[in-house]
């Protein structure tokens, strides 16, 4: 038997592979900006500017563990909207900010178990449960709010985003790196993590092996909703208002640098590291084209072609390439896909 | 009168294990010709060659006299060949008629479903199939299914057809009714390939009988020329080269206990027990439970009613059954045994997650060290641990399946179809790895269709036959003659 | 599976060359007619030597929005003169909080003044407040927001009178008899509001006694939902005498929708609305009159007091006062805002005479 | 034991069947719900709004429908829309007297063209269909503004023979509406009387038994894009003929939500293989109906989006019902795993 060691070089290229299209993004984003204005490469500023992304960081940490599983939530924003809303109507009743706070998690939670409870109890596929409930919260979000705003946070609340963890890293970022480094245990040194992978890589030999799929995928969907209520007390403390069309298209974002980091849409793989990389090369890209004054859909649309080039690139390359490399492996091992009914 | 079909010098490798060797074997027209053999002897792929799925690494295939390149399963179709399915894949979401005239090629103009309408009920009819022509295809059995897969087939001048293993899940009634239909068939000029494991339906039905074995043709012979003894000798073939067991020594105490088990529609009532250290096999033709059984045991299955006892444990659900120190080693490894695009490492560890991680903490140094050393002690041959499972032939991928179970203390091994699709190296190993699991005391239940390793094997057989346990005998008494007997429901002489 | 047959073309080939020619057309669609990737910065080059070229950038409320496109027109046309460059950037929804990524941008690039038509009077305030401590000019344009956001603020018209003249403006068109709803913009829209209490504050104060405001709803400033809730409307009130919208796109949607159903003539439309967007509905009689202000003119006069307020020359203080050629005297009033002018009425006779 | 299986499975077939008639009469239901709330409602203008509105969605969705009958599904359809209705009024800008047939076929050339694109994405470069149009949606959007370099094309120069489309013709049906019932018309066609139509619901359903009769599911999962994409262009001249205000922000945004959920209301499965336009044609009237008799009855706008999102839900749990219990343990577990 060969020795396993020798692999380790093969499996360190798998390591780096996921990630590879996040920082090219990412460091062309950085000199590009650099090179079009001299005001760029600013970094207590660049970190500053960061601290508007957190909340769809968090967003797409929980995310990344929803889509490992094979599910996907396309009602995070929503939820956000209305945990919002509920944070602004409990803290107008009199409570402190901080009950307020912990009230907006715990409603968060609630809608992403009741995503769980139609996935996993009742069955339904979960883009279209998600797709129901993106409409369902943002509509109870209006219900609650109205066109009326809610603002008077305590001045220690508002601007939070603004104070610096020491003198360099501003508050939301902190939060989101301690949020990264949890939710990143959870999902890579913690047996539930890895049955998650497992699940997205066959759910039904998993079961065979005497796990539960139901519970993993609940936990998931409430954890999704859990960081939708965090990321509202951000963006509350950010704005120091709230209204009921807060991150109007949001998960859309949250699942383009999903998948940018490395993440199958289909499951089975998928690292939390992956995604932090690629927020950051989003933020890259973002702040490079802000810094030349182009407007947000243009934004958004070299977005969208990134998202599109990380899958596209590495097919178009493994095919002009790849028919010769990959059947020289495949004679080297011997292998052919055999029918092993 | 040229031959229908006829297949020279065919051999065909998967991976570094021969599945086909230099078949010859041909059909005339108007004549059934049976092609038997265990399973893994080589007749799906045979049949696979013929249809067009698979190319031939060596020989050919011709049809009416004509060599046969077949790039794609619709060039088969074209020069008359259609392969049945057992299951036949069909659109559950269409309509009989749809489901028929689906691949229609001919031109579309005055072409319409009205206008074949009457054309397809003559055939349903002529088939005995009286299915309504508007009915979704999800909502029939798979008896009707099958026969509307012939008819699909017959739309095309059909020459040959190729029946692989259909009287599998039918009542008897059914299987009738299918034979008449061949038999029409027969007299219409059309040359079929019936591929079955039961004996008395393959002496009732066919000319002429070919013999597979370990993809070498044993022999080839006219129906009423042979008997059932000879064709399950010839299929058996005399040199046993699997040692059998020592005889059982009880230890007393019983490691499974079944009481009138049934799931519906599955099977029926069944009861049995495996002793600490006993090897109990259970035998049958597809279809008739057994699978089911393993899986209702371990816990993976719905139970309509009676009970299951591992160590004297009431077992309610799989987390029960394992935490009691059950394994289970599925028929269907790909799908339900193994995670294909996970690394060895991950199938391994996956049942004994618990015992290896501390607070849900998972701790990698002893999780590698316990896949090096279930690697190491089962001799899967890999090239890194990073490998997926997907990558393995087909007899690591079966240690690998046994690994999994043995990486924790188990007490009960429930192994479905041990060396099906093995080479013939890595079987031996098995064998001898289930001995040694019964030596340490372990209880196993292994189901396997092949014949030989099921009188070695197990210490006791047991035999079911349509969802029912029919018989019990000690491996000493037990002859292949008997077990297929038992297993086909002929009358015990 | 082995390869398909050598014979025909693999399918996923034939594909590529469709799918190829599809991304040729569309990258070629794209650049033919790109202009620049962002607006358009100023036209002309500052006349005086660049040394102290004043940078300034506008934030509409949203790209694409034909009145702002007017005020950055004015903008543009007294920057060589005050030797300042315009940048004008912004997003395509006038959400609240999307207008915050493009005044970090200006801090970032240190511009010397920020004017800006906020989408939302609160949650743009921390951040327009990081930019006065960066020592940047900061003026609300277009409408006001909390003071401590902002150095100044300049409206088009006097708010506060805004509210009689709209009022005034419907009793015109229905000879001051009837029940009328108003169309507005979001329902943050602070301009919007101050303007609807403005009227419901004269109806209250009995001077029009047969005229009642019966509703409001909200168009979002987006075609089609105005045109959607100017139906409901429609359904719901029967026998309303007039939809008032104070948002150029509202009016628009209102007098299309009106322009195709048989209630034209029987059901007014007034309100705010450009020449060049209600020229077609007053030339065919769906709407006797709008009104507004030349944009322009704002866009001149935030211009100059922009300047005046980098180089110190003026300082925004309620009762100082500034020239603005073209534009004549303005005074700082009580809530430090400055008013462009009194609005201007069109109807069949004058439209003509106006384009913007 | 099988004859009692045979019945249990009867019960459950006319319960599909009855499907599509099911969500009519909750259409109807809702009408009159509104109906008895504000007798307005039934008022000719209004009915002629909700067919105005109903008239563009239609057309979407029936496309929509087709791309997930093959198992995927656009999300750019917003964009689509949103370019192709900008490229033709721009064009009817720029050339007042080029005739209407022209500008037609801009519009649905464009809308091809985009589709087309989507299809390369999807079949060329094996990107999973949602992550392709999730990516075509940002960046038509983008597109969008980069044609038009931000300016607007306001009503004034929209060509009269485009706003006449709106207008009640000269039958006292709005071309429009008459345009919508043609794509109906054409889909129920191509869905239930051609063969091509059966074998896309064949590729749908099953995909490797579709490659082995012979067909090709990735022919069809390119036409079915380029299909969709030119409908969306369509749609793109009839939103021009609508609003006559061209937005570069607001042409077609939201309308992939708008239009999705009609489709999954009108009872087409989001795994593939089956779908009716007559179920789609019920699922957009009960989209447009909710959208306009809301406001019609004075409920708030606020209330809109939750109902949609509550109508979603309920007619997807009353599908998978259904569906479960038709197959009795359903397509995908075989058996009864206890999972």
């Amino acid at each position: 038997m060969d020795n396993p060691k020798a692999s380790t070089l093969a499996s360190a290229g798998k390591f780096l592979g996921p990630f590879l299209p996040a920082v090219v993004v990412f460091l062309v984003a950085m000199v590009w900006g650099t090179l079009a204005s001299p005001f760029f490469l600013d970094i207590p500023v660049l970190l500053l500017h960061s601290g508007r992304y957190m909340e769809i960081g968090l967003l797409a940490l929980a995310m990344t563990l929803v889509i490992i599983h094979g599910d996907i939530d396309l009602s995070v924003a929503s939820n956000l909207a209305f945990s919002a809303a509920m944070l602004g109507l409990v803290y107008e009743s009199g409570a402190s900010i901080a009950v307020a706070s912990v009230a907006a998690i715990a409603v968060g939670t609630t809608l992403g178990l009741f995503n769980g409870f139609l996935v996993t109890v009742v069955g339904l596929p979960s883009l279209v449960v998600t797709l129901g409930t993106l409409a369902l919260y943002r509509g109870m979000a209006q219900i609650a709010l109205g066109d009326q705003a809610v603002t008077g946070y305590p001045d220690g609340f508002v601007g939070a985003d603004q104070n610096l963890v020491f003198e360099l890293i501003p508050l939301p970022l902190t939060v989101f790196i301690v949020m990264a480094v949890l939710i990143g245990f959870l999902a890579h040194r913690t047996t539930f993590g890895f049955v998650s992978l497992m699940l997205g890589k066959n759910q039904v030999a998993t079961m065979f092996s005497g796990l539960q799929p139901k519970m993993n995928r609940l936990i998931a969907f409430a954890l999704s909703g859990a960081m939708a209520g965090f990321a509202a007390v951000l963006i509350t403390a950010r704005l120091g208002s709230t209204r009921s069309n807060l991150a109007l298209g949001f998960e859309l974002l949250v699942v383009t640098i999903v998948v940018l980091g490395g993440t199958d849409i289909f499951g089975g793989k998928g690292t939390i590291g992956g995604t932090v990389l690629a927020l950051f090369a989003v933020i890259a890209v973002r702040e490079a084209l802000a810094i030349q004054n182009v407007n947000g859909q243009i934004q958004d649309a070299v977005i969208g072609l990134i998202l599109v080039l990380t899958i596209a690139v590495p097919v178009a390359v493994s095919r002009l390439f790849g028919r010769v490399k990959v059947s020289r492996r495949k004679a080297l091992l011997g292998l052919e896909k055999g029918t092993t009914q | 009168m040229t031959v229908s079909l006829r297949c020279e010098g065919v051999s065909k490798w998967f991976g570094e294990s021969k599945v086909l060797d230099s078949v010859d074997f041909s059909v005339e027209p108007g004549e059934i010709h049976a092609l038997l053999g265990e399973n893994g002897a080589g007749k799906s792929t045979l049949m696979k060659i013929c249809s067009g799925l698979y190319r031939p690494d060596r020989g050919f295939v011709e049809v009416e006299g004509q060599k046969q390149a077949f790039g794609s399963v619709m060039d088969a179709q074209a020069s008359g060949v259609a392969l049945i399915h057992q299951e036949p894949r069909l659109f559950p979401d269409l309509n009989v008629m749809e489901n028929i005239w689906i691949d229609f090629r001919g031109k579309s103009r005055g072409f319409s479903l009205k206008s074949v309408e009457k054309q397809t009920q003559d055939y349903l009819d002529e088939l005995g199939c009286g299915v309504n022509l508007r009915e979704r295809m999800a909502d029939i059995s798979v008896a009707d299914q099958q026969l509307i897969d012939v008819a699909s087939a017959l739309r095309k001048d059909l020459k040959v057809l190729i029946v692989d293993e259909p009287t599998a899940s039918l009542t008897p009634l059914e299987v009738d009714r299918l034979f008449a239909v061949l038999r029409r068939l027969k007299k219409q000029g059309v040359a079929i390939v019936f591929i079955g494991h039961r004996l008395s339906e393959i002496l009732e039905i066919s000319d002429r009988m070919t013999v597979l074995r370990d993809g070498q043709v044993v022999g080839s012979i006219r129906a009423d020329q042979t008997t059932e003894d000879e064709l399950a000798s010839m299929m058996v073939g005399r040199n046993i080269d699997v040692a059998d067991s020592e005889p059982y020594v009880s230890r007393g105490s019983k490691v499974l206990e079944v009481h009138n088990l049934s799931a519906t529609g599955k099977f029926r009532d069944v009861s049995l027990e495996v002793g600490s250290g006993e090897i109990v096999g259970v035998g049958g033709l597809v279809g008739s439970g057994r699978s089911e059984l393993l899986e209702a045991i371990f816990g993976v299955r719905k139970k309509s009613s009676g009970a299951v006892f591992i160590n004297g444990v009431r077992i309610g659900n799989v987390l029960g059954s394992i935490k009691a120190g059950s394994g289970l080693v599925p028929e269907d490894r790909g799908r339900n045994g193994l995670v294909l695009k996970a690394t060895l490492v991950e199938n391994i560890i996956l049942p004994s997650l618990r015992t290896l991680s501390l607070f849900g903490v998972r701790r990698r140094k002893r999780e590698l060290a316990l896949a090096e050393k279930m690697i190491s002690e089962l001799r899967v041959r890999t090239s890194s641990f990073g490998l997926e499972a997907g990558a393995l032939s087909g007899g690591n991928q079966q240690k690998l399946s046994l690994a999994k179970w043995l990486a924790h203390d188990l007490n009960l091994l429930l192994i479905d179809e041990p060396t099906r699709g093995v080479d013939i190296g890595s079987k031996s190993e098995i064998h001898t790895l289930i001995r040694k699991l019964a030596a340490r005391g372990v209880g196993v239940l292994v189901v396997s269709s092949d014949m030989r390793e099921l009188l070695s094997l197990p210490h006791r057989i047991l035999v079911m036959r349509e969802g029912e346990l029919v018989g019990s005998l000690p491996a000493s008494e037990a002859t292949e003659e008997t077990v297929i007997k038992l297993a086909s429901g002929v009358k015990v002489a | 599976m082995k390869r398909m047959k050598l014979g025909t073309k693999s399918p996923r080939s034939k594909f590529f060359a469709l799918g190829a020619s599809a991304l040729v057309a569309v990258g070629l669609v794209g650049c033919a007619t790109d202009a620049s990737d962002s607006t358009d910065s100023a036209p002309a080059e500052p006349t005086t030597d660049s040394a102290e070229v004043l940078e300034i950038v506008y934030i509409p409320k949203n790209l694409g929005n034909p009145y702002f496109d007017n005020i950055v027109a004015g903008l543009q046309e007294a920057a060589p003169e005050l030797n300042m460059t315009v940048e004008v950037v912004g997003p395509a929804q006038a959400g609240a909080t999307d207008q915050i990524q493009y005044i970090d941008a200006a801090i970032q690039q240190q511009v010397d003044a920020i004017l800006i038509s906020p989408n939302d009077a609160d949650a743009l305030v921390p951040s327009l407040k990081r930019a006065m401590d960066a020592g940047i000019v900061v003026i609300s344009v277009n409408s006001d927001m909390s003071a401590e956001g902002r150095d100044l603020a300049i409206l088009p018209v006097d708010f506060t009178t805004l509210g009689d003249f709209l009022v005034e403006l419907t009793a015109e068109v229905t000879d001051g008899a009837g029940d009328f709803a108003v169309l507005s913009a979001t329902s943050t829209a602070p301009d919007q509001n101050v303007w609807i209490e403005g009227m419901r504050d004269v109806l209250a104060g009995g001077a029009y006694p047969d005229l009642n405001l019966v509703d409001v709803v909200y168009g979002d400033d987006a075609p089609d939902k105005s045109t959607n809730e100017t139906n409901a409307l429609l359904t719901r009130y029967p026998d309303l005498a007039a939809i008032v919208a104070p948002t150029t796109v509202g009016v628009a949607a209102a007098a299309q929708v009106l322009s195709a159903s048989p209630l034209k003539g029987q059901v007014q439309v007034t309100g705010l609305g450009t020449p060049n967007e209600m020229r077609q509905y007053i030339k065919d009689g769906t709407v006797k009159a709008v009104a507004l202000w030349d944009p322009k003119a704002q866009g001149i006069l935030a211009a100059h007091l922009a300047a005046a307020l980098i180089n110190g020359t003026f300082t925004a203080t309620p009762g100082a006062s500034i020239n603005v050629p073209g534009v004549g005297d303005r005074v700082v009033n009580d809530d430090t805002q400055v008013i462009t002018g009194p609005p201007v009425t069109f109807t069949a006779e004058n439209i003509d005479d106006f384009d913007f | 034991m099988r004859a009692s299986m045979r019945e249990g499975r009867s019960l459950a077939r006319n319960l599909a069947r009855f499907r599509d008639v099911g969500i009519g009469g909750i259409v109807v239901a809702v009408a009159i719900a509104f109906g008895a709330v504000n007798p307005l409602f039934f008022r000719p203008e209004n009915l002629f709004a909700i067919l105005l509105a109903v008239g563009i969605i239609v057309v979407l969705a029936v496309g929509q429908m087709l791309v997930i009958i093959s198992r995927q599904i656009d999300l750019s359809i917003g964009s689509t829309l949103g370019v192709a209705a900008m490229v033709t009024a721009m064009v009817g800008r720029d050339f007042p007297d080029v005739p209407t047939i022209v500008l037609v076929a801009v519009a649905v050339g464009v809308g091809a063209l985009l589709g087309a694109f989507n299809g390369f994405l999807v079949v060329g470069a094996k990107i999973p269909a949602i992550i392709a149009t999730l990516g075509t949606l940002a960046i038509y959007r983008g597109l969008v503004f980069i044609v038009s370099n931000n300016i607007q094309v306001n009503p004034s120069e929209v060509p009269s023979g485009v706003t006449a489309l709106a207008r009640v013709s000269s039958v006292g049906i709005p071309p429009i509406v008459l345009i919508g019932v043609g794509v109906v018309l054409a889909g129920w066609y191509f869905t239930r009387k051609t063969m091509t139509g059966l074998r896309l619901y064949a590729v749908g359903s099953n995909p490797e038994a579709a490659t082995a009769r012979g067909l090709s599911p990735l022919k069809f999962q390119f036409w079915v894009f380029v299909v969709m994409g030119a409908l969306a262009g369509l749609g793109g001249l009839l939103y021009i003929a609508r609003y006559s205000t061209v937005n570069p922000a607001d042409v077609g945004s939201g309308f992939e939500l708008q239009v999705i959920s009609a489709v999954v209301i009108g009872g087409t499965n989001i795994f593939g293989g089956s779908g009716s336009v007559v179920g789609v044609l019920m699922g957009v009237f009960l989209v447009g109906i909710l959208a306009n008799g809301l406001t019609v009855i004075g409920v708030s706008g606020f209330w809109q989006s939750a109902a949609y999102g509550a109508i979603i839900i309920i007619a997807v749990v009353v599908d998978t019902l259904v569906r479960r219990q038709m197959s009795s343990g359903g397509r995908k577990e075989k058996g009864e795993l206890d999972g």
